[in-house]
């Protein structure tokens, strides 16, 4: 793979490039396809089964079925893609992007109330913010640890 | 002859919309960002647009990943409110300019723009909540958008996305084209998108109030250069959906002071800004230009 | 690294696919035009690439007026014969190259070329009869095309189509991708459709021997002068479709000798120069260039 | 309509331009709907039935129904849609092409073999070329008037 990536070295952060896009193809068109409202009832009636209908690798359906959008993204999906799958189970975009923080919803929505999360320490890997890998998961989540 | 006589700039958040669409306007959470907009209305109103061009992006709703067009032009007649998964918004369909469209399509691939032509496209709240936004709750049955909209959607999901100084281009390349258009008509263009926003990973819910309002001041004064701002910054500064504000250039780009690639006429007068944080994951931006 | 070592043009007539697929080329009327081949069977052995980058147009098969893209570019892993309505041709199907596909996509967009990216997508006459002209006969099942095929799509079905020299540009930034890519590839790039035709209304059948050979001398020689042949003369002097020449000068200025813009390196090599007149309703061109 | 149009004065001939798409778009629509085999037998079973499930206009129909590929150009119809027609009725292009000239299979194909058409006289409206409006229809049709 040659192509330039100057977008590497940005905390918890997927860029949807060729390659991620190339990855997560039929996991996203899946996701896609939850858009008519008939699909949707029939992924809600068995999961699995409509899963097995589209040409997705194994881990891809287990990051569906566990609804953890960070592996989705891990395995090539796309956020815009994804939200497709929350919409199906009634949940909003601040729901879904709090959950790849592992914050509970309110903690997240807190967060934003105030001003959101800092840039300072989460602009390049290898700072201190809260968005780096060693400060993972966020929140309740992480304190419990 | 036709004429861009303003632009309007706006973030489209979802959330916006469903806010407006299940009545939760008045909520604590909510009004502020509302009232950022009373102005707008108002102002709609007093200067009703005969068409508005407006730029947005497709968030993988009428494109998947079988067709992934950089900038693409909606000539149809009519595109209706989409399903993203919710339902479709409960809001009037967009009345297309065909006309006006096609003959912008012809000019701006003249000038060198590779634009792919949309006949059948069903639009988004990246579309929606601007106009839910700029004209009030309407009646998806018995009202109507005030006026024809030719929707222009820009790739910002997949990268590469289009640079920033090609969207700036862009914006010249479509007020040249609007220019050279018979009939007289008020024309509107419009950037949607932004302001900083992150909807994934770790770093989802970043917000970056210095950094947007420092490209807002720079966008309205010093357009050429806020133009030269490489994508990495949007990312790094303004989050992975960040990226969205390239698409205020194209209509920034349009203004009637930028001539040739520069700031050469008179400034645009800023009616209107507007900053707020947050919607749902996201700063709220808006800014209300009109050309002298 | 990879490098661009030679470009091949070929007019893409439906009717010499059919005349393979129907076991007819060695009557009379189609013996002279696959004569112009056995040179070009040959080279291809002898010169074997591994990608084959290949402009062509859609001729209403993947592309309906639903979307119209200017410049397509196909990052999938394979494509399909597409049924015109005759069936799909019985060649074998098409393996794409992806890498590299997507690094050209993503490097000619960053050179503010607005592609649209194609990861779906059935290929027609267009591009399958270049290949069967230059490989010959294959079974569909059983044998394969001798290398990958980067299949980048032109729009010049509704107008406006772009401009030659907006191709001409386009073929440049081309050449700078495929050289930034950091495996070892011999890449050949092909400019397809033409010459002379037209295939509607009272004026079809048209042919122009004169101005064809003309414009291939031109094309050859002086292809800065060439490029800035306006859309009209094309329509005009060659036919409504011999429009379709404006994608030879996509590999045209892919090759070495064309830097900035200007013919600045050293002439191509001219290894084959066929012409032909008729197949069907066209005048069937040819060319083998290599870099120097 | 304001496109600027510098192909108006080409006698015989239609630019599929933005105004003819929007014209034309549901006869090409339906023309693309017979790249697909099972379409096509629908169509070839009851012609009239299957193009009434296309909001064509009633002229656009009679065009197709007829086959007369010059009234489908004048409603908006290109060449390459229209040829999904001649597909399905087993026509090559050379047979389509020629149809709209007014001369037979035999005079067009040698008229092809000899060189194709001349430009002379066609490049310009108003000349004296074979494809002029006042000289039309061309070959044994023209003959017998
Ligand atoms: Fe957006
Ligand atoms: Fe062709």
């Amino acid at each position: 793979m040659s192509l330039e990536k100057p977008y590497l070295d940005v905390p918890g952060t997927i860029i949807f490039d060729a390659e991620q896009s190339r990855k997560g193809y039929w996991l996203n068109q899946f996701c896609m396809s939850l858009m008519k409202a008939q699909n949707r009832e029939r992924f809600k009636t068995d999961e699995r089964a409509y899963l097995d209908e589209w040409p997705m690798t194994e881990e891809q359906k287990q990051a569906v079925l566990a609804r953890d959008l960070n592996w989705c993204m891990r395995t090539g999906g796309n956020i815009y893609f994804l939200a497709k799958i929350g919409a199906t189970d009634g949940k909003s975009f601040q729901q879904m992007a709090g959950s790849m923080t592992g914050m509970t919803e309110t903690e997240y929505r807190d967060m934003m109330i105030q001003g959101g999360r800092s840039v300072e320490g989460n602009r390049y890997v290898g700072e201190d913010g809260d968005a780096q890998a060693h400060r993972q998961p966020q929140g309740a989540a992480g304190k419990k640890v | 002859m036709a004429k861009i006589t303003a632009s309007v700039f706006t973030s489209h958040v979802p959330a916006i919309g469903a806010a407006m669409d299940l009545g939760k306007t008045q909520e604590d959470y909510w009004k502020p960002v509302f009232a950022g907009y009373d102005f707008s209305k108002q102002w709609m109103k007093d200067n009703k647009p005969d068409v508005i061009f407006l730029v947005f992006n497709d968030h993988a709703t009428a494109f998947s990943l079988e067709m992934i067009p950089t900038f693409a032009i909606g000539t149809a007649a009519e595109f209706q409110p989409a399903d993203e998964g919710w339902g479709p918004r409960p809001v009037p369909k967009v009345i297309g300019h065909p006309d006006l469209a096609s003959h912008i399509a012809q000019s701006v691939i003249q000038q060198d723009f590779d634009l792919t032509i949309v006949n059948k496209m069903d639009v988004d709240h990246g579309l929606t909540v601007p106009l839910s936004l700029m004209c009030g709750e309407l009646d998806p049955k018995t009202d109507a958008w005030p006026c024809p909209v030719i929707p222009f959607a820009v790739n910002v999901v997949q990268y590469p996305v289009p640079s920033g100084k090609r969207c700036f281009m862009l914006g010249q390349a479509i007020r040249k084209a609007v220019d050279s258009y018979d009939e007289d008509l008020n024309v509107h263009i419009w950037g949607t998108g932004g302001m900083s926003h992150q909807l994934q990973g770790a770093r989802a819910g970043l917000i970056n109030r210095e950094w947007d309002n420092a490209w807002l001041d720079q966008m309205i004064a010093d357009p050429v250069g806020c133009a030269n701002t490489p994508h990495i910054d949007y990312v790094r500064e303004a989050g992975s959906e960040g990226i969205e504000l390239v698409m205020w250039l194209i209509a920034r780009g349009a203004m009637s002071d930028i001539v040739d690639g520069k700031v050469q006429g008179p400034a645009p007068t800023v009616k209107h800004r507007f900053y707020h944080v947050p919607a749902s994951n996201t700063a709220v931006g808006h800014l209300i230009l009109e050309n002298n």
